[in-house]
């Protein structure tokens, strides 16, 4: 049996192309410009999927985005699968492969659909009630089990290979939507010369004229869409972007849209992304959203089979597909009657048309007659039969009052077609935070003004025949690019007034009183029922926005785009107030879901964040160095030779630089140019230290503060010239303090002739650091006399080394005789290379910043960040000496005045010598004062920094402890996993204390 | 009150589901209570349920702009735990861990409390450094927290990626007591066990004023239901504490920022615990019905609109895909905000104001919702015994002018 | 001893079809007030405006508006003695800064019809003509890079991005281009 | 992402933007004449309104000024942006006033 539902002609699929595909294994064909749905449906099959709770039987209910039963996974390979797609936009391909989801063992026979017996004990709510006892079994019964049984489709579990892209855009005009109004519209403003971006989640344009058989009745022109769409496609100004998807309206015009650019394709091109995501920046922004229908809601409308009207209109006029063989309509407007009349047409038997309008005497009614239609009007629907699919429906007449009465009438079908007329799809003006009104006559919240640039048009506004819509949209795309800035020749008609397109309060049907406990679900997907809601009304809930979260209808995939305004009816009339006073839920972005990589974009791997190296990287690769992560650099942390563990690798690095020479890369830290006449006042205000006595040529070691008086940042500072220096700041605090700086300097200090710049990447700087270090560079470096009389310890000269401009810093952090050679970075790489050259026969050797960050604890230097945290002032990290004492005021000054900054209570830097000297203690260990205490227990410090000194043949500790410098000799206690360890308190300096070595 | 059970449910199965009450009523403002707590959020209708629990005052309303619960408690990501490095928030969470443990049952009512563990990612040296101090401090101060190597952190969470990524993983610090709960089943049920007691719970009234008497005590607040007097009156309302506490003449070190938390659409269980990056900025777990439920980062500027940038979760979904790049294929269900209020040391003030008779418990920023059961037990302590609790007497307002600040912030310094 | 006077060595650059590494030149950053600035521009032979965002050119010498106080100076290379002796003779006195950033960044040129939207799969400026016309310049973003951005033909867009960028941005822009139909 | 008007360079993507908090909060002169409290209150305490709250922002990844800005913080629409020195527009004050009357 292959397509036996598709019609022998018409529609707008291509018969020539026939595409094969499967379902649940089973091998099906379609054609060309099918969806998974209409491919379905041509082939009888109209079982999908299972519902979220009951598991209960669903089938296709619509024929758009709105789709909330016929969901399926789409795998093209293992890594390849998506799921929860919606068969009713899923575009037919060659070797398709669609399963269906939420079942087990098969889709017919699924063990799931027992809850559906339970479910009179499992109401709305059910589980904030039970599963409370015994108190653990929640955790390990209750729990997993919920788990087991919830969810949808199965989340893939390899990597995604596809890739994704974003984009950013610009227009005078947005048009979200390419049916009557927006194409209309994108032709109106596109005359301005307007710059317009048309966007329509459909592959094709159309909208609803797409499910006309012919388009141009409808309008009155028989070549409008096409004459218009080709316009669109050839003009210069106007990006139409089809499979594109508004998701969001963001702050300030700015629109993000999803464009799916090979889902679509048998065989995607690899080097095109699976999808694009924009961020649109529009002038004004024209939403032409278009509407919704509404199902109508009673007893048993869930079974397959059940569609809305306007789907089954859409599957037989654009697809060629007849849903079914005998048909009822359901409805309660005239609208709907087209959908009966083009079924009959084509041969669909119509056995009845039920109205639960008293009399239906409009156009449509009158042409349905006229074709012999079975038509019942003032009539409601009680039930219907059928399992895997729809069998028959019972009716029953209404009373004056509206009441059914008399016996219920059945009426066989495979098919059935219901209509409570169309809600306004307000959900991107919603979004831009407009407001919403409530209609009488259409029984739909309409849009008002927005507070950004944005305007609707067509049916999202109301108005909902084709024509009128078209000729609102035209004026609409007029007006938009008028308020875009641009002159407009066309005459601005007045919009169309509002038809009264009859529509069904929304809600539930008439039923009758005491009605047997059957299902009439609001909410398709998370089987919510009118009974639930009425439970969650009963139990109190008053705000919509709680009965959502109770009952979860509005919550499922669909967020409710067909079930929202039903729900609202049932509850208002419940709770005896008038839909609008009830109000509505939020409308949240995304309007449909959006696939996380396309938010993700180009942003993944080594581009996941910008990978920064210094100019001696590629040199540190080949030398086999294993690096660190510091903010965005790369930095080698150490050079393992022939296999050596980091552990032996520092040792040597360490030794080396004690006894030979190290060579070290410090490209990475921060560099500040601050010239200007005021520059020394500058410096003085905002470091702690004092600048003025700072002769040129010399450095000091300074200290930056925030104004809460805690250590921020520090660095060696250099004066360069009378009104120049060259700071430099922690690697990480580059950035930071220099928008520190920038912000004293905009906004605090403006009288001061201070200008910055910054040099980090100016400058590859190269630390020389080691007993050998001058030896080493004596033959290289030009014009500067080397000799510690000539250029003592933290000094500077200008000066060529191998012909190349440099600014050499006679500094240490190691606690050697050392050397930093700052020179252009693009000659980094071969002055580096130079200077290993040179220092081969001195033992010169590469160190990482793991030897370094030995080497300066060593010295009982600290590292901002890691010896401190925020939390520490100057005096607490032993550097209460470098403040300008005569100095009235600095950063950080006054917060350094509070009490509480230099109580005796506060921590302090100490070193830490553990009585085990191999023992290294871990970093972030605390201390206790007393080896009998156990946890809980308020620790009076801990480890900051921790190493291995080889230099001294033992373990060395940096740490933070209440009143430390009173405890010198102490011994103290770090609590760990396997018991205590006793430390000893000492100086935080280790190693050469009078630091003769680096004035050497 | 009407007593849920699995025999409830089952009675009330024959006949329909029918014969449930409301579960907490429809309350009318009287002229004059106990106490007054403003903002009908976990937190507020928490301190109302422990006020008429453990300090017999129930004479007490809960007065909520809008609908209970519809502040942050309805819009994070319901993340639990109690691993903070100083010595004061770790007691100050854990009381709220150790509340929440049994939560469910001291109410009634199954707030689906989880201790389905939760994972901190270091990706750095620092970021190892900082986690380990925060293991170190936690075993030494009490709370459960723990080191595990990357493949030790993959074992727990199988879809984590910790190489051939920009920043690997490089260990994780993870608390077993932590997890999630169903975050809009604490505020009901708190408002049902507050309302069994007595508490009146009443919604959509608006604060527009605060009174004091002669001697400068709050004495009434003005609403939008008219004024309501009580010799208490305690302010738990989140992003809008600056608002209300101004008047009352308290100003507050805190700013209001939008933070966005988004879902994706259901899918079978295949999510064991919560995974945090701090570093990347990724924070995500699955909820029982499916979702993946993923925390954003604030936007730099104040916002009382509850809504954020796209860049913001478009970079919390860049990190999310990094670390599991099945995900990628998932897709964003439905995206929210909310209004964090947050203090320079991302520190909570739960404390006594200079206005006699008011009481502050604000500033939560982005750790709210795992505080609520804790928060509402010491803001109610405080109110009635016109003294805080030990555990938050450290968290004062006068703390700021003093420098005893509790940065958890600053103690996760930025990388050197 | 050796001279590297010439091993200049710049950062890496992937190579993709609309994207090129400019060659080496001079760069200086030049701030001051208004009167300076003309003064110096003077002295390079340079036409002065204040207005935001445009850049000026003669001879090989180009001015580029970075802010209100800042300049952007670029000059073929080894003109960098040539140019700080001009601009100090011709600022004398005046207050000003003026720093060598020669090899802070490097330059690449994005050309081609489709540069506008090769740019924009990170850049969020509006790069249509009418709104980033030929001349203006300025600092912008593109994905997680901060670069310089000058359009210097209708079809021809010159960065400059800080060296340890230029990787990155090389290679998001070769990626994006993949998507360019040819 | 909001969009914001440069002083100096128009309108711009709020990704070159860096935000400074809250503006006209100048630095005490003689900060050793001030009150521990008054420190205090420099340093932490905000007015965080709820309506035009004036802030300041840096062009950081643009001429790299800082300048302020009024904003209505229940909507996140701007009212005016200025340099930094400068008082706030009267105009934009009086549209706020306006606002603040009519809301």
């Amino acid at each position: 049996m292959s397509q036996a539902l598709r019609t022998p002609s018409g529609g707008r699929i291509n018969r020539a192309r026939t595409v094969r595909f499967t379902f649940d294994g089973r091998e099906l064909t379609g054609f060309e410009g099918d969806t998974l749905a209409s491919a379905l449906l041509a082939n009888d099959v109209h079982l999908v999927g299972r519902s979220f709770k009951y598991h209960r039987p669903r089938g296709v209910l619509t024929a758009g985005p709105e789709e909330p039963s016929a969901l399926v996974a789409i795998r093209r390979d293992a890594a390849r699968v998506t799921p929860n797609l919606r068969a009713t936009e899923v575009e037919l391909y060659e070797g398709l492969v669609a399963e269906s989801q939420n079942r087990w063992p098969s889709l017919k026979l699924d063990v799931g659909a027992v809850s559906g017996l339970l479910s009179p004990f499992i109401p709305a709510g059910f589980y904030y009630k039970t599963f409370m006892w015994p108190r653990r079994a929640w955790q390990w019964l209750y729990e997993p089990k919920i788990r087991a049984a919830a969810g949808l489709g199965r989340a893939p579990e390899h990597p995604d290979p596809d890739s994704y892209s974003n984009r950013f855009a610009h227009c005078d005009v947005l048009i979200v939507g390419g049916g009557p109004a927006g194409l209309a519209a994108a032709h109106a403003a596109a005359e301005s010369g307007a710059r317009i971006i048309l966007c329509e989640q459909q592959p094709q344009l159309g909208g609803s004229l797409l499910s006309e058989t012919d388009p141009g009745a409808a309008l009155g022109d028989g070549e409008w869409l096409s004459r218009t769409i080709q316009g669109l496609m050839n003009h210069p100004r106007v990006t139409v972007l089809t499979r594109t998807t508004a998701f969001g309206y963001f702050p300030h015009n700015l629109i993000g849209l999803e464009q799916r650019l090979t889902e679509h394709l048998a065989q995607p091109d690899p080097r095109q992304p699976r999808e694009r995501q924009w961020q649109v920046r529009a002038k004004e922004v024209l939403l032409a959203t278009g509407a919704i229908e509404r199902p109508l809601v009673f007893p048993g409308n869930d079974r397959p089979g059940i569609l809305l009207a306007g789907a089954a209109r859409s599957y037989l006029n654009r697809y060629g597909v007849l849903a079914g063989r005998r048909a009822v309509l359901l409805t309660a407007s005239d609208e709907a009657y087209r959908s009966a009349l083009d079924l009959h047409r084509a041969g669909v038997t119509i056995a009845a048309i039920v109205d639960v309008r008293p009399q239906a005497a409009g156009e449509l009614p009158e042409a349905a007659r006229r074709a012999g239609l079975p038509l019942h009007t003032a009539a409601t629907v009680v039930g219907t039969t059928g399992r895997l699919r729809v069998q028959g429906i019972r009716i029953q007449r209404l009373d004056a009052q509206g009441q059914p009465q008399g016996a219920a009438e059945r009426i066989a079908c495979d098919l059935v077609l219901m209509s409570g007329g169309h809600t306004p799809s307000v959900h991107l003006f919603s979004q831009s935070r407009g407001k919403l009104h409530w209609n009488e006559a259409l029984q739909a919240f309409l849009p008002g003004q927005s507070p950004e640039k944005a305007r609707c048009a067509g049916a999202c506004r109301g108005i909902f025949s084709a024509e009128a819509a078209r000729r609102d949209g035209e004026s609409a795309g007029a007006l938009a690019a008028r308020d875009a800035g641009l002159a407009i020749g066309a005459i601005i008609r007045e919009p169309p007034l509002l038809e009264a397109a009859g529509a069904a309060v929304p809600g539930e049907l008439p039923q009758p009183a005491g009605r047997p406990a059957i299902k009439a679900f609001v909410d398709w997907q998370n089987d919510v029922t009118s009974r639930d809601l009425s439970l969650a009304a009963r139990e109190g809930f008053r705000s919509i926005e709680h009965i959502k979260r109770y009952t979860t209808t509005g919550m499922a995939t669909d967020q409710g785009k067909i079930s929202n305004l039903n729900a609202l009816g049932i509850v208002a009339r419940q709770i005896g107030k008038a839909i609008p006073e009830v109000g509505l839920t939020t409308f949240r972005m995304p309007y449909t879901p959006v696939t996380f990589g396309s938010f993700a974009g180009y942003a993944r791997g080594e581009l996941f964040d910008p990978v920064r190296t210094t100019p001696i990287h590629d040199w540190a690769v080949h030398e086999g160095a294993v690096f660190e992560d510091v903010g965005l650099w790369k930095r080698a942390r150490y050079f393992p030779r022939n296999g050596e563990s980091m552990h032996a690798a520092v040792n040597r690095e360490c030794q080396s630089v004690r006894t030979s020479c190290g060579l070290f890369d410090a490209s990475t830290l921060g560099k500040i140019e601050v010239v200007g006449k005021d520059a020394v006042t500058f410096m003085n205000r905002l470091y702690i230290n004092s600048w003025t006595s700072l002769a040129v040529g010399r450095c000091r070691y300074g200290i930056l503060l925030r104004d809460d008086g805690f250590v921020y940042d520090d660095g060696i500072v250099a004066r360069i010239a009378e009104d120049r220096f060259h700071v430099t700041t922690t690697t990480g605090g580059a950035a930071r303090v220099l928008a520190m700086m920038e912000d004293y300097l905009q906004t605090e200090w403006r009288d001061l002739s201070v200008w910055l710049t910054s040099t980090t990447e100016q400058w590859a700087v190269i630390a020389v650091q080691g007993p050998g270090a001058r030896h080493v560079l004596e033959g290289l470096v030009q014009d500067v006399d080397l000799s510690a009389a000539a250029l003592p310890h933290m000094s500077v000269a200008p000066g060529r080394i191998c012909g190349v401009p440099m600014r050499l810093f006679r500094v240490s952090f190691t606690g050697e005789l050392g050397f930093e050679i700052n020179v252009p970075a693009d000659f980094g790489a071969a002055v580096w290379e130079a200077v290993y050259e040179a220092g081969r026969p001195h033992g010169i050797t590469p160190y990482g910043t793991e030897a370094m960050h030995v080497l300066r604890a060593e010295k009982g230097y600290i590292i901002v960040g890691q010896d401190t945290d925020g939390t520490v002032t100057p005096d607490d990290a032993g550097l209460a000496w470098a403040a300008g004492t005569r100095k009235s005021d600095f950063v950080g000054k006054r917060a350094l005045e509070r009490p509480v900054m230099h109580g005796p209570e506060r921590k302090q830097l100490v070193g830490l010598l553990t009585a085990e000297p191999h023992v290294v203690l871990e970093e972030g260990a605390q201390i206790v004062p007393d080896a009998r205490v156990t946890p809980p227990t308020r620790p009076i410090g801990h480890v900051t920094s921790s190493y291995y000194s080889a230099t001294l043949g033992r373990s060395i500790a940096l740490a933070l402890v209440r009143a430390g410098r009173e405890r010198m000799g102490q011994t103290l206690y770090v609590p760990m996993p396997g018991g205590n360890l006793s430390v000893q308190v000492v100086s935080p300096v280790f190693y050469d204390p009078k630091g003769s070595r680096q004035n050497a | 009150m009407q007593r849920f059970s699995g025999l409830s449910l089952i009675r009330r199965g024959l006949t329909g589901q029918r014969g449930w009450q409301p579960q907490w009523r429809q309350a009318e403002p009287k002229a004059a209570y106990d106490a007054i707590i403003v903002g009908g959020g976990g937190h507020g209708l928490g301190a109302a349920f422990y006020l008429a629990k453990e300090h017999g005052i129930s004479r007490v309303a809960v007065l909520e702009k809008g609908w209970i619960g519809g502040g942050n408690t309805g819009r994070n990501t319901t993340i639990i735990r109690s691993n903070y490095l100083f010595d004061e928030s770790a007691a100050l969470y854990d009381h709220s861990v150790q509340l929440w443990e049994s939560l469910s049952q001291v109410l009634n009512y199954n707030v689906m409390f989880s201790q389905r563990g939760v994972m901190m990612l270091a990706h750095t040296v620092h970021d190892v450094q900082v986690s380990q101090r925060h293991v170190h401090a936690n075993r030494a101060n009490g709370v459960d927290n723990e080191w595990l190597t990357p493949q030790e952190a993959r074992t727990r969470c199988p879809l984590l990626k910790i190489d051939d990524i920009r920043y690997p993983v490089l260990g994780a610090a993870y608390q077993r007591r932590g997890g999630t709960a169903r975050h809009d089943a604490v505020a009901w049920g708190f408002a049902r066990a507050a309302d069994a007691l007595g508490v009146d719970i009443i919604e959509n009234c608006e604060v527009l004023g605060i009174e004091r008497d002669a001697s400068g005590a709050a004495c009434a607040v003005e609403t939008t239901r008219g004024v309501i007097r009580a010799p208490r009156i305690g302010v738990s309302a989140a992003g809008h504490s600056s608002v209300i506490m101004r008047m009352a003449g308290v100003e507050l070190p805190i700013e209001s920022y939008p933070l966005q938390a988004l879902v994706s659409e259901p899918v079978k269980s295949i999510f064991p615990c919560v995974v945090m990056s701090n570093t990347i900025h990724a924070y995500i777990s699955q909820s029982d019905k499916g979702e993946m439920v993923i925390g954003a980062g604030t936007d730099a500027y104040t916002s009382y609109t509850q809504r954020g940038g796209l860049h913001i979760s478009r970079h919390a979904l860049e990190a999310i895909c990094e670390l599991f790049p099945m995900f990628r294929r998932l897709r964003m269900l439905r995206g929210w905000g909310g209004i964090v209020d947050v203090t320079p040391d991302r520190s909570p003030i739960l404390a006594k104001t200079p206005v006699p008779g008011l009481y502050v418990n604000c500033g939560w920023g982005t750790g709210g919702f795992k505080a609520t059961p804790g928060a509402a037990h010491l803001l109610a302590w405080t109110i009635a015994h016109d003294a805080p609790h030990p555990i938050n007497a450290p968290f004062t307002i006068e703390r700021f002018r003093d420098g005893n600040l509790i940065d958890e912030a600053a103690a996760a310094a930025v990388a050197h | 001893m050796r001279d590297l006077s010439a091993a200049r060595q710049g950062p890496y650059v992937a190579a993709s079809p609309l994207v090129r590494p400019l060659p080496p030149m001079t760069r200086l950053l030049l701030r001051g007030g208004s009167d300076t600035l003309a003064a110096a521009l003077a002295a390079l032979g340079l036409p002065f405006t204040e207005a935001a965002c445009r850049a000026v050119s003669e001879s090989g010498r180009s001015a580029l508006w970075l802010g209100p106080d800042e300049r952007l100076l670029l000059a073929p290379q080894r003109q960098l003695i040539e140019l700080t002796q001009l601009l100090r003779e011709a600022l004398g006195g005046r207050a000003h800064s003026l720093v060598d950033v020669t090899h802070r960044q490097c330059a690449l040129e994005v050309r081609g019809p489709q540069a506008e939207v090769l740019l924009n799969c990170g850049c969020p400026l509006d790069l249509d003509p009418g709104a980033f016309p030929v001349g203006m310049c300025t600092r912008t973003v593109l994905a997680k890079a901060e670069v310089v951005l000058w359009r210097t033909a209708e079809h021809s867009f010159h960065l400059e991005v800080w060296r340890s960028f230029a990787a990155y941005l090389s290679k998001i822009l070769a990626l994006a281009a993949r998507e360019l139909t040819p | 992402m909001l969009l914001i008007s440069c002083p100096y360079c128009g309108e711009r993507p709020e990704l070159e933007f860096v935000h400074g908090g809250q503006a006209h909060i100048a630095r005490p002169g003689d900060p050793s004449a001030c009150s521990d409290q008054q420190w205090a209150d420099y340093l932490y305490r905000r007015d965080n309104i709820k309506g035009v709250h004036a802030e300041r922002w840096r062009h950081t990844h643009g001429c790299g000024r800082f300048f302020n800005a009024l904003r209505d913080t229940t909507s996140d629409h701007f009212l005016a942006t200025y340099k930094v020195g400068e008082p706030p527009p009267a105009q934009a004050q009086a549209q706020a006033q306006l606002r603040k009357a009519t809301t």
